[in-house]
């Protein structure tokens, strides 16, 4: 006897073969605001240069809460967290995390919409041990805090 | 082919292990089929499970390994422990997957808590930080030697490889890695709590 | 419906907060497969997330955000039922979308 | 159709992963989210795709229940099959469904069963990954009312400790002992039913490092290579006994696969 889920399983998968499913063409993405990816800070190699990319040197700031762990089981998949206290450190308009020893420092920006939260989750390689930054933008200057995460090796070296 | 047996008795005669060992793995770039075949060492100790074989074959059995390990022909034990240091941290060498044109690592780290800052270690084997107070006598530098160089000589069916015996790792890197563990100035003997 | 990102929005006291998951490689480039081949890079360069058609975030990001890419994101607003939309596109032109209510 | 169940998987499958604490602030960070779910529906769609020169599903497939049923199927393997007279895991037994009902090559199938660095996944792995999934909860019964799933079971254990290779290493090397650690991971005793039963019921896994599912097929391949032991067979006898000798020791335990490792 047949299961009403693989039914429903099977209605719906008839339409979608397994290449479709993975090469499935979808409607480009909806553009709002004009995209402007920091070009220069993404194919930077170093972390000074990285910042320059973002338009300069940042000074830390207690209203943001960055959380990292102090040693990760994976670099490939290390957890990070912004969040920014918008009482103490009001108008944030981007976020960017930086890997301080990766091949490109840049990992990633977020454009944040106004008037709403600060808050970013995400998971960033991480080549060796060695500092994160997180550094937002605010009424045009430029903020950070950092945190050393350690990356351990696996059980039989790889 | 199967032969019924019950869930308790674990027997299973030597012929059919070693075909079903043939028919189930195949070479794998330098990890070839020989490998399947053990030596005395091997045989013994698996027979045995975890304890060592009756007294009298486990005696025979240490005293050839002991008079098999092959000491420094310059009479030096010693050599650099930043190098012996980086053996100690690598854990490739001799799987499929490893260049064999690269040098082969110790992989102490796996086992062994060595440097007290190095958070990642295992704990299969014993505690080696601090193991430099053991001092460097002529007694001492033979026994550490021997212990890398063939386990068995001392602790029959130990868990851990034959560093020297199996050809893992160079006289050189024995050496290294024994500047590693003995050395006053190497980490495993520094910031002790 | 695309099926190559799984998202979760859930409101409370006022802000919404959406977890989307996203199936994609994230190749850096730097890697070779086992034959010794350069893997071509391939990773997710943009990514927006939507409440309606309000956008809320849009993100910029290099080969060093990890494969099957995780974003948790918060936002002012948003009520049960509204939807929330997420979409990418990556350097060798390939797009994703996809969409929840919030709960 | 969103499985938000499959989010809880992953939190269920955490504790067994939980060696001395000094992760958990990593694994709190990283949460309950568990790419193996996109893993689970690709595979449902192999399933019910007609595939081979015969352009039929796998919905004839007989895992051991019955053509087409997949619910509980998996907790119950490996297990003995009258048609081919053999013990089978999960996998050999998906390999013989594509050949006999689809019609697929053999030799063409085990060309690439898992995937390899810069892959998403095979079909096999999503295969089993849904399989998994559908046991979602089971518990962990291996068949051993058959003869040869008994002698399975034996074959299994002797292997278990058989030391081999340059590195005198044996699965019970590193699996035969409590609360040991290689590096930083916590070792299962896969002589022990409590550790066991956590061990299978979290395979196959999302395996962080690799950003792939992999099945216990790939794990115990991967356990030879690093003990540096010559390369393991799919589906050949040692597969499936330590497979077997695993699964008898972990009976009773909970299905709650996949789950999500290192």
């Amino acid at each position: 006897m047949i299961k009403q889920t693989q039914l429903a399983g099977l209605s719906r998968r008839r339409f979608v073969g397994w290449t479709a499913l993975l090469s499935a063409a979808v409607a480009v993405p909806a553009r709002v605001w004009a995209w402007a990816r920091p070009e220069a800070a993404f194919v930077a190699t170093g972390i000074d240069e990285a910042l320059a990319g973002l338009g300069g040197t940042p000074t830390v700031h207690d209203a943001i809460q960055f959380t990292t762990p102090d040693i990760a089981e994976n670099g490939a998949v290390v957890p990070i967290r912004i969040e920014v206290d918008s009482a103490s450190l009001p108008n944030v308009s981007k976020v960017s995390v930086l890997v301080e020893m990766n091949p490109n420092p840049m990992a990633a920006v977020f454009d944040i919409a106004p008037d709403t939260e600060v808050y970013i989750e995400t998971r960033v390689k991480v080549a060796q041990t060695c500092n994160l930054y997180a550094v937002v933008e605010a009424d045009g200057q430029l903020y950070m805090q950092s945190r050393e995460t350690k990356v351990t090796l696996g059980g039989c070296g790889g | 082919m199967v032969s019924a047996l019950t869930l308790s008795s674990a027997v299973v005669s030597s012929e059919r292990l070693d075909a079903v060992l043939m028919e189930s793995f195949v070479d794998n770039g330098q990890a070839t089929m020989e490998r399947l075949q053990q030596d005395p060492v091997q045989q013994a100790c698996h027979q045995s499970r975890t304890e060592p074989p009756d007294a009298a074959v486990a005696a025979t059995l240490r005293q050839q390994r002991l008079d098999a390990v092959v000491f420094p022909a310059d009479g030096n034990f010693l050599g650099d422990w930043q190098r012996g240091a980086a053996v100690a941290d690598n854990g490739r060498g001799l799987q499929s997957s490893d260049d064999p044109a690269q040098p082969n690592g110790g992989n102490c780290y796996a086992c062994h808590q060595l440097a007290p800052d190095e958070v990642a270690y295992g704990t299969l084997g014993p505690s080696l930080t601090g193991y430099g107070a053991r001092g460097q006598s002529e007694p001492m530098l033979r026994y550490t030697w021997t212990k890398l160089w063939d386990t068995h000589a001392y602790n029959l069916c130990s868990h851990m490889p034959r560093f020297g015996a199996q050809g893992i790792l160079t006289q050189q890197q024995l050496k290294d890695i024994m500047a590693f563990l003995l050395d006053p100035a190497s980490p495993v003997n520094q910031g002790l709590r | 419906m695309s099926s190559r990102i799984k998202i979760r929005a859930q409101h409370a006291d006022g802000i919404t907060e959406v977890k989307a998951l996203m199936r994609h490689p994230m190749e850096t480039g730097m890697r070779k497969d086992q034959a010794g081949e350069s893997i071509p890079a391939h990773f997710i360069t943009e990514v927006a997330v939507f409440h309606g058609e309000r956008p809320v975030m849009q993100g910029y990001w290099g080969a060093a955000v990890s494969a099957n890419p995780f974003l948790g994101v918060r936002f002012k607003g948003g009520e049960a039922g509204d939807i929330v939309k997420v979409t990418w596109l990556d350097n060798q032109g390939g797009t994703g979308e996809g969409e929840t209510t919030i709960r | 159709m969103t499985r938000t169940w499959v989010w809880l998987i992953a939190m269920l499958a955490m504790p067994a992963l939980s060696g001395d604490g000094i992760f958990d602030e990593y694994r709190d960070l990283m949460g309950d989210d568990n790419p193996a779910i996109f893993v689970i529906d690709e595979g449902e769609a192999l399933w019910f795709e007609p595939q081979g020169p015969l352009a039929v599903s796998l919905e004839g497939c007989d895992l051991g229940l019955g053509a087409g049923v997949t619910e509980g199927a998996y907790a119950l393997f490996p297990r003995y099959f009258e048609d081919t007279n053999t013990v089978m895991d999960v996998e050999s037994r998906l390999l013989h469904c594509m050949e006999t009902l689809q019609g697929r090559d053999r030799e063409a199938l085990l060309k690439k069963p898992y995937s390899l660095r810069g892959d998403l996944g095979t079909e096999l792995e999503a295969l089993v990954t849904w399989l998994a999934a559908e046991s979602e909860g089971a518990i962990i019964a291996p068949q051993q009312a058959h003869s040869s799933e008994r002698a399975m079971y034996s074959l299994g254990e002797e292997i278990f400790f058989y030391r081999a290779g340059p590195h005198d290493f044996s699965c019970a090397t590193c699996h035969e002992q409590s609360n040991m650690r290689i590096r930083l991971q916590t070792l299962p005793n896969l002589t022990d039913h409590d550790d066991a039963a956590a061990t299978l019921g979290s395979w196959p896994a999302y395996r962080i490092s690799e950003g792939l599912v992999r099945t216990m097929g790939w794990r115990l391949q991967d356990c030879f290579r690093q003990q540096r032991w010559p390369g393991l067979k799919l589906g050949s006898e040692v597969s499936i006994a330590l497979q077997t000798y695993m699964a008898v020791n972990a009976a009773g335990g909970v299905m709650a696969a996949p789950g999500l490792k290192r």
